[in-house]
């Protein structure tokens, strides 16, 4: 794809790379190298993922019987802290802190993102933060739901709000600076010849991400400011008691809030977009389009917030547009299943491990966007939310989609990152373990929301009980499904075969240099030429 | 291939010894600070804006109320720290623009001056904060009931809350503000700008003005809702 | 020597000075008196000349380039989304829940003075 | 549905539809799901088609295609198309939801950690457990003494938040005798689980029988009246002649003009807030702190008991109140109000 002038040939044979150019810790915890930092990112994140999990099996046993296994205050601790360590320290920084964080800048031809320093001072942020929550956790956690809705947590609840909302404040930070970077990067970093129309879909994605993160954070960290200091003084403007509106609080909340579900799931989509065409030797079907909803869904995203808040007593008004503003939002997304579909048409098809999530994220993220529809729809959301209909929803969205992407580009992209490749066998049986656990642990919520079971009950009635325990068997297997790659992972560090520079025979800047990279990623600039995806000459114009 | 690793191998020092390693050009990397530092605004604009909307809101909702508690904004302090605002704003672009020319002496000057301007500002608003401690005026905590309005008790809160969230928000962004300046100043002692390189004076100057942006807002929303009804002199 | 450095006259920058503090005596002068509805919106309007004065000549967007324009109008853009949108539902609820059309809701537009 | 199959009646896989809008409902989602469903195939299918027809052993060099506009705009406006009919349909359903009729019958549901407490017009109070005749129109008028609560009754396919500091309502019409759940579906600290409660509908017969052992107390209004008394707001608020307060005799659902120009609907909300924060809105001609404030002295049932005996004082007025002195006018359905007025109310 690209031409990399006067490259030598001892270039590959040479042993220094980012990994091994320092030792020691000081060299590692004052990098500014993207790589060394995105590695940074994927130890604290898959640590949280980790701590979130653990909460959700914990949860998950407790609703074995109708009564509940432990108490109420456990129950809501465990599901509000797995709340709030998944959105805000996994899934809102999963993909662009890491696997973004080390590709965007070789993805364009960069030495680096173009604030190094503010890129090592986001992960601090987001340790601080993770920190902050995790005393929170320690002292015996919040029960307010990753929601914070006021006044529950403002007036009413008895747990550590505070500290668990400065974690929350402090990561904000954090995403932003990821965001800035990206943007700042994209713009002004690209190689000579890398246009626009020739990035690759991953690096549009997270450019999208970057404004959503950059429009929409600050206004979650005023909004739990304010929160904060409602809470210290006992009196604010979400308090009923002076006619203030708890309504505001879900408005500003949810500004923010909505479109971060799109921060969860954009960068996904730029992942299955690189495995697709990879594994299929194929340029993306439709490009063009693929790009620019990205784009359209960072911008439509932040009209639609009003949907969570249909029943409230918003304005029907706002309600109805909200609906239909929430309808358009679906089409991009739509727009991206089709293509990724049609990529695969007169392609030529492996099934790797990575092609194994892609496949997984494409079904799951299917169904779980179009049970959105369910809730967009006024008539339907009377029926279903408030109840498991909606967390069998977005787990289809955030779980099926995000968390298989992010495996899908952790399996495809860690012989870049760290020059070893992993068992296949294991890798392919894993991703059949996380596929059949995650449809048996959250397919079930689906039939239980629309029989009416509330989320975020500790205790249920009894008829409820067969589908919950289904639930709860799928939730072990899906954790055994994300132990085994954490294993072979570790393992492939020290004991895995090389890679090589290119071990999937894929198209991009990235896959020509060593695995893995030097320092600065190219001894020269690298002249781009082609457009991404350049698996062959194009052939054939349909329509 | 060492010399990969050694930062400073490839590039031969064309502009100064300002460009980092990453940067092709300086041109590249005052593109890249500027973007930088503007979308870094876009989202003080967002956070401020939480609050701005919170304000629409209520003022709606409760606008009598509202009007009601410019009987204790003391509208002769907020118009002077709007000026003294304003003139630090102005002598702020004269610093960005004496570092343009390398002209170090006004550099400083200039600096100084703004300084002394954010100082005062800081200082005058303290006043204010006190007297509303001393009215009673500190939702939650310090707060009297508001006798001379007892219809407005409860909202006027609300007022009072944003009062404090808002301006409150501001001067901490001004004490950021001055501390970023102090730097500044140690760095043009040591003779680092000049024509060739003066971005972070113009970065922070981006910044110092949009406090300044804020307050053009936070004056009018704040100190004169009910100016007109000249509850002074009921 | 950097690319784009436009370096600002003093006069202008004087100039700009003074009429910023023009119209903030402007600003104190037209809220003395009672315009009803217009006082909020001649304040606004004072408001936004006076940033955009020191948007364009103090921050010097008049000489950047276009792509700084436009995130700078992109920012103002999302500020009114999420102003106006959350507004909107505010001024929007009475319109369901009353039922006689010659009666106005309670707390629906500023008071009529 | 298939609860009713004898084996699976202790493993429901679809809840019983026991109101009239529940059909509805079921059959918009019913709409969306196989419309769902269908293009989860569609998708699939294709998805293996290719993977197999297209899988590098049996195609091992890719055509590479550029991409197509016409396909790209099919498969995006068709979907839109689409949807706008679930919109559209939803709305439709949504409108209908948000408006009850005018001659709904009232009944006052108070959320309060953690527990439901339902107040009839005739005076009955009941803790979790709501009883309503088969075939009358229901409004539940909400209110929360403290943080969110959202009233659902999965049975009926209804839900509404009760926020703290407004009035929500919700309405439906029961059309299946039995006991239903009805459940707080809007987190609401430690023990939001336990907000489970009762619906019981009964037939209109049995429902009057059940309805006459209750009302001790006397009615909803009656209640209202005592406490009126109690809390001496009578000595201010005369009935028949103008005190230091205004008078209530057929003020409910009027217009009222404001001491500062601005004119109100004495609905249930402003007289809420007139109860509990007097001087928010005084009426044009009288003086502020006059009356004393009522937030924190009275309950929110206590502000319904007050509502209802203001109500009880402007019989046959233009919209929706209730005779709510006597509960068999009240049960009885679709009678009292002319439909004239009611539906010219409604533009």
């Amino acid at each position: 794809m690209a031409t990399l002038v006067h490259r030598s040939p001892e270039v590959e044979a040479q042993e220094v790379n980012y990994l091994n150019v320092e030792h020691g810790w000081k060299s590692w915890l004052l990098t500014t190298d993207h790589k060394r930092i995105a590695m940074l990112y994927v130890i604290s994140i898959t640590l949280m993922f980790f701590v979130g999990g653990l909460m959700a099996v914990l949860f998950r046993i407790n609703l074995l019987e109708p009564e509940g296994l432990f108490s109420a205050e456990t129950y809501n601790r465990l599901f509000s802290m797995h709340g709030i360590v998944m959105v805000f320290f996994f899934l809102v920084p999963s993909i662009p802190a890491t696997l973004a964080n080390f590709l965007i800048p070789i993805m364009i031809g960069a030495k680096d993102l173009a604030f190094p320093r503010v890129n090592l001072l986001s992960w601090y942020i987001y340790v601080l933060g993770a920190i902050l929550t995790l005393y929170a956790v320690v002292r015996g956690g919040v029960d307010t739901g990753w929601t914070f809705y006021a006044p529950y947590s403002s007036t009413y609840s008895n747990s550590y709000v505070l500290a668990a909302a400065f974690g929350v404040f402090t990561a904000g930070f954090s995403s932003i600076l990821t965001g800035l970077n990206f943007i700042v990067t994209v713009h002004k970093m690209r190689a000579p010849g890398m246009t626009w129309s020739r990035l690759p879909l991953f690096v549009w994605s997270n450019y999208a991400t970057g404004l959503i993160q950059v429009l929409g954070t600050p206004v979650l960290a005023i909004t739990l400011l304010l929160l904060a200091f409602e809470r210290i003084a006992h009196v604010g403007i979400f308090d009923p008691n002076i006619g203030g509106d708890p309504i505001l609080f879900q408005h500003l909340f949810w500004f923010y809030s909505h479109p971060a579900v799109y921060i969860m799931i954009l960068p996904g989509m730029g992942v299955i977009s690189e495995i697709v065409s990879c594994f299929s030797r194929k340029r993306v079907f439709g490009y063009n389009f693929v790009a620019f909803s990205s784009m359209a869904i960072a911008v439509l995203s932040f009209v639609v917030w009003g949907h969570h808040m249909f029943l409230t007593g918003e304005s029907m008004y706002t309600g109805l547009a909200f609906s239909l503003l929430s309808f358009m939002v679906a089409v991009p997304s739509a727009i991206k299943v089709f293509n990724w579909t049609a990529t695969m048409y007169k392609g030529s098809v492996q099934f790797d491990t990575p092609m194994l999530y892609a496949f997984g994220f494409i079904g799951l993220f299917t169904i779980g966007g179009l049970t959105g529809l369910h809730l967009a729809t006024l008539g339907t959301d009377v029926a279903t939310h408030g109840t498991y209909f909606v967390v069998a929803h977005f787990h289809y969205v955030m779980v099926g989609g995000m968390v298989m992407a992010f495996m899908g580009g952790l399996h495809f992209w860690w012989p870049k990152m760290t020059g070893r490749l992993y068992p296949e066998a294991w890798s392919k049986f894993a991703a059949l373990i996380v596929f059949i656990g995650f449809n048996l642990t959250f397919f079930p919520q689906f039939i239980l929301g629309y029989l009416g079971m509330p989320r975020r009950y500790h205790a249920y009635p009894p008829e409820f009980q067969a589908l919950n325990v289904l639930s709860t068997a799928g939730a072990s297997i899906l954790g055994v499904g994300y132990i085994i790659p954490m294993v072979y992972f570790i393992w492939s560090l020290k004991s895995g075969p090389k890679a090589g520079n290119n071990p999937w025979g894929a198209a991009g800047l990235e896959w020509q240099i060593p695995s893995p990279p030097t320092t600065f990623n190219f001894d020269e600039t690298p002249i781009v030429t082609e457009e991404a995806y350049n698996y062959g000459p194009l052939e054939e114009v349909v329509g | 291939m060492a010399d990969i690793v050694v930062s400073e191998g490839h590039e031969p020092a064309l502009e100064g010894t300002h460009l980092k390693h990453h940067f092709a050009t300086a041109a590249q990397q005052m593109d890249a600070d500027t973007l930088g530092m503007w979308t870094f605004l876009i989202t003080e604009v967002l956070f401020f804006g939480g609050m701005f909307a919170s304000y629409a809101v209520y003022r709606n909702l409760y606008l009598d109320a509202f009007a009601s508690t410019s009987l204790y904004m003391n509208v002769v302090l907020g118009g002077t720290n709007t000026a003294v605002l304003i003139c630090s704003s102005l002598t702020m672009a004269l610093a960005v623009r004496a570092a343009q020319l390398s002209n170090r002496k006004h550099l400083q000057l200039f600096l100084i001056l703004t300084m002394i301007f954010g100082a005062a500002f800081l200082v005058i608003k303290g006043f204010e904060y006190h007297d509303k401690w001393v009215e009673g005026l500190i939702p939650g905590i310090h707060w009297f009931g508001y006798p001379e309005f007892p219809q407005y008790a409860y909202h006027a809160e609300i007022l009072f809350f944003l009062y404090f969230c808002m301006t409150g928000m501001h001067a901490l962004h001004m004490v950021v503000g001055l501390g970023l300046l102090s730097y500044l100043l140690i760095q043009a002692r040591r003779n680092i700008f000049g024509a060739s390189y003066y971005t972070p004076v113009e970065m922070i100057g981006l910044y110092w003005h949009f406090v300044d942006i804020v307050w053009i807002f936070l004056f009018p929303l704040l100190y004169l809702i009910g100016y007109h009804l000249h509850l002074h002199h009921k | 020597m950097t690319v784009h450095a436009h370096i600002p006259k003093v006069g202008t920058l004087v100039a700009v000075w003074a009429a910023l503090l023009v119209a903030t005596g402007l600003t104190s002068t037209v809220a003395y008196f009672d315009l009803g509805w217009l006082n909020i919106v001649i304040a606004l309007l004072i408001a936004v000349v006076k940033a955009s004065l020191v948007v364009w000549i103090f921050m010097g967007v008049r000489h950047t380039t276009n792509l700084t324009k436009l995130f700078v109008v992109a920012g103002l853009v999302w500020l009114s989304i999420m102003v106006l949108i959350t507004y909107s539902d505010y001024s929007t609820r009475s319109w369901n829940y009353q039922p006689q059309p010659w009666s106005h809701a309670a707390g629906n537009g500023p008071a009529a003075k | 549905m298939l609860a009713n199959v004898p084996l699976l009646a202790d493993f429901p896989l679809f809840p019983v539809a026991a109101s009239e809008q529940a059909p509805g409902i079921d059959a918009l989602y019913w709409f969306i799901t196989i419309i769902s469903i269908v293009m989860t195939i569609v998708i699939f299918a294709a998805l293996a088609y290719f993977a197999w027809v297209y899988h590098s052993k049996r195609h091992p060099h890719a055509t590479q295609i550029e991409g197509s506009t016409k396909l790209e705009l099919t498969w995006s406006i068709l979907p839109f198309l689409v949807m706008l009919v679930m919109f559209a349909w939803g709305a439709q359903i949504f409108y209908r939801a948000q408006n009850p009729p005018k001659d709904a019958m009232e009944i006052f549901v108070t959320g309060k950690q953690w527990m439901w407490k339902i107040q009839y017009p005739d005076g009955t109070r009941e803790i979790d457990e709501l009883h309503v005749p088969v075939g009358q129109p229901v409004k539940l008028t909400m209110a929360s003494e403290d943080v969110i609560h959202s009233f659902s009754i999965p049975a009926f396919r209804v839900r509404h938040d009760v926020m703290p500091g407004h009035y929500n309502s919700l309405w439906f019409t029961a059309t299946k005798p039995g006991r239903y759940h009805l459940f707080c579906t809007e987190y609401c600290g430690n023990q939001h689980a336990g907000m489970i409660g009762w619906v019981d509908v009964l037939e209109p017969r049995e429902y009057a029988n059940w309805a006459s052992g209750g009302g001790a107390q006397g009615s909803l209004a009656e209640q209202g009246e005592k406490l009126f008394q109690q809390n001496g707001c009578a000595t201010c608020h005369l009935l028949d002649q103008q005190g230091r307060c205004p008078i209530l005799r057929g003020l409910y659902n009027k217009p009222v003009q404001l001491n500062d120009g601005r004119t109100v609907l004495a609905d249930d909300a402003y007289l809420r807030e007139s109860i509990l924060d007097p001087n928010a809105k005084i009426v044009a001609g009288f003086e502020p702190n006059v009356m004393p404030n009522f937030k924190g002295q009275l309950s929110e049932e206590n502000v319904i008991q007050l509502i209802a005996y203001i109500k009880s004082l402007s019989p046959g007025g233009p919209a929706s109140q209730q005779g709510t002195q006597q509960p068999a006018v009240v049960i009885a359905p679709r009678s009292a109000n002319p439909p004239k007025v009611a539906n010219a109310a409604q533009h």
